[in-house]
């Protein structure tokens, strides 16, 4: 459903998407069924003149089945619900494949910091390598990302990997992602910091292989000027 | 109730009284003994586990016997016991919710370095005080 | 009490909002005196009077707010008329001050203090409220509150800007928010609103438990009083560790403290725990009041009696208590541990039983009845309907794995506005049509009232299906301008946004019928006599409006509220209060 | 102004009045256990917060749970009192109560001070903002109960309202009952 909107560009989003999409046929179908019956009544039952409204106590059991049975099988659907939302949970959010690539990011007012491993292949090392509301990554490779906050909540989201996760002043969080496709995307602050909330846009560049390495190659070139 | 109440006799007045004065004298051993418990373990014997009976679990009999006695919930409606006790139970579920986040400092996927800091670098520092008392007067009145 | 007299006394009430402001001055020749009468009442009406005007102003100025950020979002760094310019410091206190106003101060003063006020004395056969001068105070604190709210915004630095759930650091520090005042006047203001309605609550649920007319058994009291009830003693469970939360808040601001200050050995989450421990519950303490004005409602409008009353009790009771259970699915990704959330996806989309249960009652309501679709049941049936969409959306936000995505974004703010929309202006509407002759004397025009019906609800759903759908492509909420956003500024989006804000207009416009109506209707309406909807429950049994004291005699209860279409019985209505 | 008679129905059986203290109780509950929840959590897992404990003066908090503990009793005794009848004798243990109430606020008084004159203010870290606003916030209840206290003094001297004697005993009970946790989590606790 919502690859219609915006493009599936990490190996997770279409895991999200499909929970979407499973949700919206659950919830569509209580919706339509509710709503039709609602209406239905509505119109069954308006005033005519000399009928009287029935007596109708809706204690006793035949009466009460009418909305027992509904009741058991918005429980089922819970419970498909709730084991659809955990299954993804745990695979985007609880655990994490092994990294191929660390990369730290630090979300400030109103810019995000973007910190990968230069040459040495290692953070916090001289040679590491910063930029400025631009990420470079790899395609087809699993990255790690270190998420911190210097001042205030920030939130590092990028709608089309259907990433998102507050970064927090005093903590380091860790979570993963992996792009299955090259291209530009925007990264977006989804949790208010103050003024320039509005103008923290970043951007996600996402290149194969060769391309990352060569710009890698003259980010290194460029600090050692 | 003051209607019934005044009916009663002087006996039963005395009686109550009696009470009252009973209650309040458990109180005051209690209260001795919760203050020793933790003077005993700074003092004599460092004890963990006493200080925690006799600082906590002893201010739960305490607080008991206020609640029952002087509140008078021994003789109040089954209602209102319900109703308080509903009101502390949210609060171990608040607990119970939020520690994980805020007590531990470290968990899946995240860490709270600056907690950890904090907690190394103020325990040195008072690791580094200990061992030389002299530096800091203000630190020796507490006892 | 005359009805000249009477027709006098609304004559002021339409100053509501002047006298908020201290004009007393021309009033002076009345024989209780103005400030007596109005300011300083002690009767439970013409409190929930004055809680019905505060929250209609407050309401207005939160539509007006709303009017100036759509305005941006659609047509951004354009000048809106009648504000100018927005800035980006300007967007935040709107939304910022947007949310507060209609939570705390429109559904929680209209649903539970003004018709709290009105319903539970009238519902349950007294002549006030068990603490009247409470009751007074508590108003009094609640204005108080509105007026340090408002004085916040023209302090220097303008008023708070960093979103009605106030997460610090942000909050917390004036280097980052940079609103020194206006960021405590707002905690001050809020924290305040709270002494008001736990005062308030404590006399509902009191006056309730203790004073229900002689043979009024637990099954008889109305609906709408046992919500009512419910949701005060909700608020009051849930929002002591928010006031020692905005307390701590507030330290933090002006005297330096360390409670949510990482390098001190405080914790910035502590406080969105604290936030949504309470927040969660505050959106049940505002549905259940409306989905009890809905029952009183529909029931009346279809003849029927309400299906399966203890079960909508016991949904409610089961509703409350679960409430406590799924705080935490505000913060899945706000950076709480992932195990947690597991644990929080399963009660709070287990919340969907009693609350479809709920839903299913009333549509089982209608069947078999003899529905007259007068403006209040017209309100009333809008609530279910629209509600429904609030309440299967809410779903895809409450199951974790979806959450990742639909977090903060537009999406979210559809579904709340899905549930509140239907919470704070359909079942106040509702409940006004409903109770307006009860409480004036007088009867609204249906044929307004109908227009005002379908150009609130069309226009409604025109607002906020459209941001569903930018939501789903990726808008995120807060942001002031999504020109910096390439992704988010395709024509599709952008047709979007613009529907929506052009749909909010039509929804304004729309709204001064409903004022005309109103205070048209209050002075020169027709007539209502006691029991215009031939309705059963005790506040209809005496005259209209009431006079001090309710009731000439206080009656006796002899049945449950819903005893509509009787079986055997020429009438197809039997007063709680009829003998035999 | 005269009391609607909605005050005087008792449903529950229990008195109206009374019962709106058990509901005021309720709410307090909720938000000093909000409070020393969010204490407990950080105390627990901040080990330095024992050392910053030691800093505070244990032998007066133990001097005022005991000066509390006695205040409780004599709000008792007001309450025994005003149950029979007599408002004089109630009234005057309510001022030994509020005595009690003025003594706790000295010491209290003494204190901070001591401890603010040697730097531990509420901004020094998060212990010593828990500290004050914890206890700062009991010491509210202490003299907003002594004042109501005192009002209530006024009507029992001449015999009237003697039920409220009970209620405020009540709440007083309940301000002793939260001191009784606040002493060993903010001073023992080391």
């Amino acid at each position: 459903m919502i690859e219609h909107y915006i493009e599936q560009v990490s190996t997770y989003a279409a895991d999200i998407d499909n929970l979407i999409t499973m949700i919206a046929v659950i919830t569509g179908f209580w919706f339509v069924l509710v709503e039709v019956v609602f209406l239905g009544l509505i119109v069954a039952y308006r005033k005519k003149p000399g009928v009287k409204a029935q007596y109708i106590t809706g204690e006793e059991k035949h009466q009460k089945r009418w909305i027992g049975i509904p009741h058991e099988l918005v429980l089922l659907c819970d419970i498909a619900v709730i084991i659809g939302a955990v299954r993804v949970w745990v695979d985007v959010k609880q655990t994490m494949p092994p990294a191929q690539e660390t990369v730290r990011i630090i979300g400030q007012q109103w810019a995000w910091s973007f910190v990968q491993p230069g040459p040495d292949g290692k953070l916090d090392t001289a040679d590491d390598i910063k930029t400025v509301d631009e990420l470079h990554v790899k395609v087809d490779t699993t990255y790690h990302f270190k998420l911190e906050a210097r001042d205030v909540l920030h939130s590092f989201s990028v709608p089309v990997f259907r990433l998102k996760q507050d970064a927090i002043p005093g903590r380091v969080i860790t979570g993963w992602f992996r792009a299955k496709k090259t291209g530009t995307h925007d990264i977006q602050c989804a949790e208010i910091c103050g003024i320039g909330h509005g103008l923290m846009p970043a951007r996600i560049v996402i290149e194969s292989a060769g391309e990352h390495n060569a710009w890698m190659a003259a980010q290194a070139a460029l600090a050692t000027k | 109730m003051s209607d019934a109440a005044a009916t009663h006799g002087e006996h039963d007045e005395a009686a109550h009284l009696a009470h009252y004065m009973k209650i309040y004298r458990t109180l005051v051993v209690l209260f001795l003994v919760s203050v020793s418990g933790p003077f005993i373990s700074d003092h004599f014997v460092h004890s963990k586990a006493l200080v925690l009976v006799t600082a906590f679990g002893i201010a739960l009999v305490k607080a008991y016997l206020v609640c029952a006695h002087f509140m008078h919930l021994n003789v109040e409606k089954k209602f209102v016991i319900y109703m308080l006790t509903t009101a502390l139970v949210f609060m171990f579920l608040f607990f119970a919710g939020v520690s994980p986040d805020i007590m531990e400092h470290r968990g899946r996927n995240w860490e709270n370095v600056a907690a950890r800091e904090e907690t190394a670098s103020a325990l040195k520092e008072q690791a580094e005080r200990a061992a030389h008392p002299g530096e800091h007067e203000g630190a020796e009145h507490a006892e | 009490m005359s009805q000249p007299a009477e027709e006098h006394a609304h004559a002021h009430d339409d100053h509501g909002h002047d006298h908020d402001h201290g004009d007393t001055g021309a009033h002076g020749h009345h024989e209780d005196g103005f400030i007596k009468k109005y300011l300083w009442s002690v009767d439970h009406k013409m409190i929930a009077k004055q809680y019905l005007f505060t929250g209609m102003a407050m309401g207005l100025i939160g539509g007006f707010f709303s009017y100036a950020f759509r305005m941006q979002m659609a047509y951004p760094g354009h000048n809106v008329p009648g504000f100018g310019v927005v800035s980006p410091n300007e967007y935040n206190q709107l939304i910022t001050n947007h949310g507060t106003i209609m939570i705390f101060w429109l559904a929680m003063p209209v649903l539970i203090a003004a018709f709290g006020n009105f319903l539970i004395p009238l519902m349950l056969g007294c002549d006030d409220m068990v603490f009247p001068r409470i009751n007074r105070l508590s108003y009094q604190i609640f204005l108080l509150s509105a007026i340090v709210l408002i004085a916040s915004w023209f302090v220097p630095g303008g008023g708070f800007g960093g979103a009605w759930t106030a997460y610090p650091p942000l909050s917390a520090k004036s280097q980052y928010n940079l609103t020194p005042l206006g960021s405590t006047m707002w905690v001050i203001a809020v924290a305040l609103e709270f002494v008001a309605f736990l005062l308030g609550g404590i006399n509902f649920v009191t006056t309730a438990m203790n004073s229900r007319a002689p043979g009024m058994k637990m099954f008889d009291i109305p609906m709408v009083v046992w919500m009512i009830v419910i949701a005060s003693i909700l608020f009051m469970a849930s929002v002591g560790p928010l006031v020692a939360g905005a307390v701590m808040l507030v330290f933090d601001q002006q005297l330096g403290t360390g409670f949510f200050d990482p390098v001190r050995g405080g914790d910035p989450i502590l406080w969105q725990h604290l936030f949504w421990f309470f927040g969660h519950p505050e959106v049940y303490v505002v549905l259940l009041p409306a989905v009890g004005i809905v029952a009183e409602i529909i029931t009346v409008f279809s003849r029927k009696k309400l299906f399966a009353y203890k079960t909508v009790l016991y949904t409610a009771f089961g509703t409350a208590v679960l409430s406590f259970f799924v705080w935490a699915h505000h913060q899945f990704i706000a950076g709480i541990d992932p195990r947690m959330a597991n644990v929080f996806t399963a009660t709070t989309v287990l919340i969907s039983i009693p609350i479809a249960e709920m839903m299913f009652v009333y549509v089982a309501t209608l069947y078999g009845g003899s529905i007259t679709l007068t403006t209040p049941m017209l309100w009333a049936l809008g609530f279910i309907g629209e509600f429904i969409i609030g309440g299967v959306t809410g779903i895809f936000l409450g199951s974790s794995g979806s959450d990742i995505y639909f977090h903060d974004t537009y999406f979210v703010l559809a579904h709340f506005h899905y549930t509140f929309v239907p919470i704070a202006v359909i079942a106040v509407f509702a409940a006004t049509t409903y109770w307006f002759p009860k409480m004036f004397g007088t009867m609204m025009n249906e044929t307004l009232g109908k227009i005002h019906f379908w150009g609130t609800v069309i226009p409604f759903n025109g607002i906020f299906i459209p941001l569903f759908i930018t939501g789903m492509g990726g808008d995120h909420r807060r942001i002031y301008n999504y020109a910096n956003f390439p992704e988010q500024w395709t024509p599709h989006l952008i047709q979007m946004r613009e529907f929506a804000t052009v749909s909010l207009l039509v929804l304004i416009a729309f709204q001064g019928i409903f004022f005309i109506n109103f205070f048209y209707s209050m002075f020169k309406g027709k007539p209502a006599g006691n029991n215009p909807w031939n309705a059963n429950t005790l506040e209809w049994q005496t005259v209209s409006p009431p006079p001090h004291g309710n009731f000439a005699e206080l009656p006796n209860c002899y049945r449950g509220p819903y005893e509509y279409s009787v079986p055997g019985r020429e009438e197809d209505f039997w007063p709680q209060n009829e003998v035999g | 102004m005269s009391r609607p008679i909605a005050t005087t129905r008792s449903v529950t059986g229990i008195a109206t009045g009374k019962l709106a203290v058990w509901w005021v109780l309720a709410s307090e509950i909720v938000i000093f256990g909000g409070l020393l929840c969010s204490y407990l959590m950080h105390r627990l897992g901040h080990p330095e917060f024992g050392g910053y404990a030691a800093h505070t003066n244990t032998a007066l908090g133990a001097t005022n749970t005991f000066v509390l503990l006695t205040s409780s009793l004599f709000a008792v005794r007001a309450h025994f009192e005003a149950e029979h009848g007599r408002g004089k004798s109630a009234a005057n243990w309510l001022y030994m109560t509020v005595g009690g109430a003025l003594t706790f606020l000295c010491i209290k008084g003494y204190e901070w001070h001591h401890e603010i004159s040697e730097g531990f203010v509420i901004s020094k870290n998060a212990f010593w903002s828990f500290y004050y606003t914890a206890a700062g916030l009991h010491a509210c209840h202490v003299i907003g109960g002594a004042i109501i206290m005192l009002i209530i003094a006024q009507d029992a001297k001449k015999n009237q309202e003697l039920q409220r004697v009970e209620l405020i005993g009540i709440y007083w009970h309940f301000v002793d009952v939260v001191w009784i946790f606040l002493f060993p989590l903010l001073y023992i606790a080391k």
